[in-house]
């Protein structure tokens, strides 16, 4: 299986990516992305800082990848994660798989989803007009591995 | 020698990022005793143990897990990435 | 919900689609794509072609969507069908949910592709060195209709 | 009279995309039967139900669907787009 993992502070270009991935591999007839942007629902987000634990981030995307290449019929995987300081809209994260079978692309993107959220040490700090304040871990990202 | 990490929220009570510390702790449960005995900084970032998460030589664990040959210790609040 | 439907015989741009679509939706943090490309296993398809049923195909595909909209917390909604000639490795179409939720744009996301596959006429006809022959319809993919 | 259409392998074995009928049939199974009595290439193409798919109007139905007042019917095999 392919597969690249990224962390890193500067943007990347989500149409590129997408439109890279897995590209002449004519063997793969599925290809599932997802895309992160910085979420600003009430208009007064000032902006997002993204930490993240260097050394161990890689190693835990790549288990986790590596998972799911075992349950899943994966022929290209790519993970790309940023830290550092963002605008709101601003693109945070993406993930992409690539399968001879839309149902495996399907579960396994989302099965990436489901453990970068709570097993990649990253932390969320959103800035807004009245202060800044850690983002809390939602009991629902904790539950959504149970699926699995 | 043991480097100890803190993330996040853990991070800014204790005031620093990484520290060696010369331990004897044998797990991580008493690590964390250690360092509450410390100072009230210590006290407070460890108040509540079940808001942490602890990672082992960069891999994810449990507050009873050994510290035998371990090198580095990082202690963070549950992550939220993505 | 912002809801875009094309069926055309040109290819269209995966990347750019991709990077336009949902762009300046603050409120929507979760966008998930999904693209099909024309598969050759073997190394021996010449091509395929896709017929459809124009008028048909538009309103079959609007109707999914607005069920997919009923059912989940949806922004955006994009799906793209090409017909006419495809050569090997060629994206035959897409769709693109976005969402507040990831979970919802990825359920969104694959409930349209397999009411897609069911219930919009296109039917697809492989030329191989051998002859063409009509693709025939999966138990599976009917099956895949059943969990929603 | 009914606009009839016919897609992927039904046109095929039939030999036309389209015909306007003239017809009594009040069921999409009778509209079946006429054509299935017609010619051979008909029977052929109608030989297994099970295989085929209709729509009404631009709907997928059933074959026992009624036709009051249906101007278009279109009958082929299973989709496979996607």
């Amino acid at each position: 299986m392919g597969l690249r993992i990224l962390v890193q502070q500067e943007p990347f270009d989500f149409g590129a990516e997408c439109d890279g991935f897995a590209a002449g591999r004519h063997d793969l007839g599925a290809v599932v992305t997802f895309a992160g942007t910085v979420r600003d629902l009430g208009g007064d987000l000032r902006g997002m800082e993204i930490e993240h634990y260097p050394g161990m981030t890689e190693k835990a995307l790549e288990a986790i990848a590596r998972e799911a290449e075992g349950r899943w019929d994966l022929g290209e995987v790519l993970v790309i994660h940023r830290h550092g300081p963002l605008a709101p809209g601003e693109r945070i994260m993406m993930v992409a798989t690539a399968s001879p079978h839309r149902k495996d692309a399907f579960e396994a993107a989302e099965f990436l989803m489901d453990y970068l959220k709570s097993r990649a040490p990253f932390w969320k700090k959103e800035t807004a007009k009245d202060g800044a304040a850690w983002v809390a871990a939602k009991n629902e990202d904790e539950d959504a591995l149970k699926r699995w | 020698m043991l480097d100890v990490l803190y993330f996040a929220w853990v991070r800014e009570r204790i005031g620093l990022p990484k520290e060696r510390i010369e331990t004897s702790a044998t797990t991580v449960a008493e690590l964390v005793e250690e360092l509450r005995a410390r100072e009230e900084r210590y006290e407070v970032a460890f108040a509540d143990l079940s808001s942490l998460r602890v990672a082992v030589d960069q891999e994810l664990t449990e507050f009873d897990a050994p510290l035998s040959g371990a090198r580095e210790v990082a202690f963070f609040p549950p992550m939220t990435g993505g």
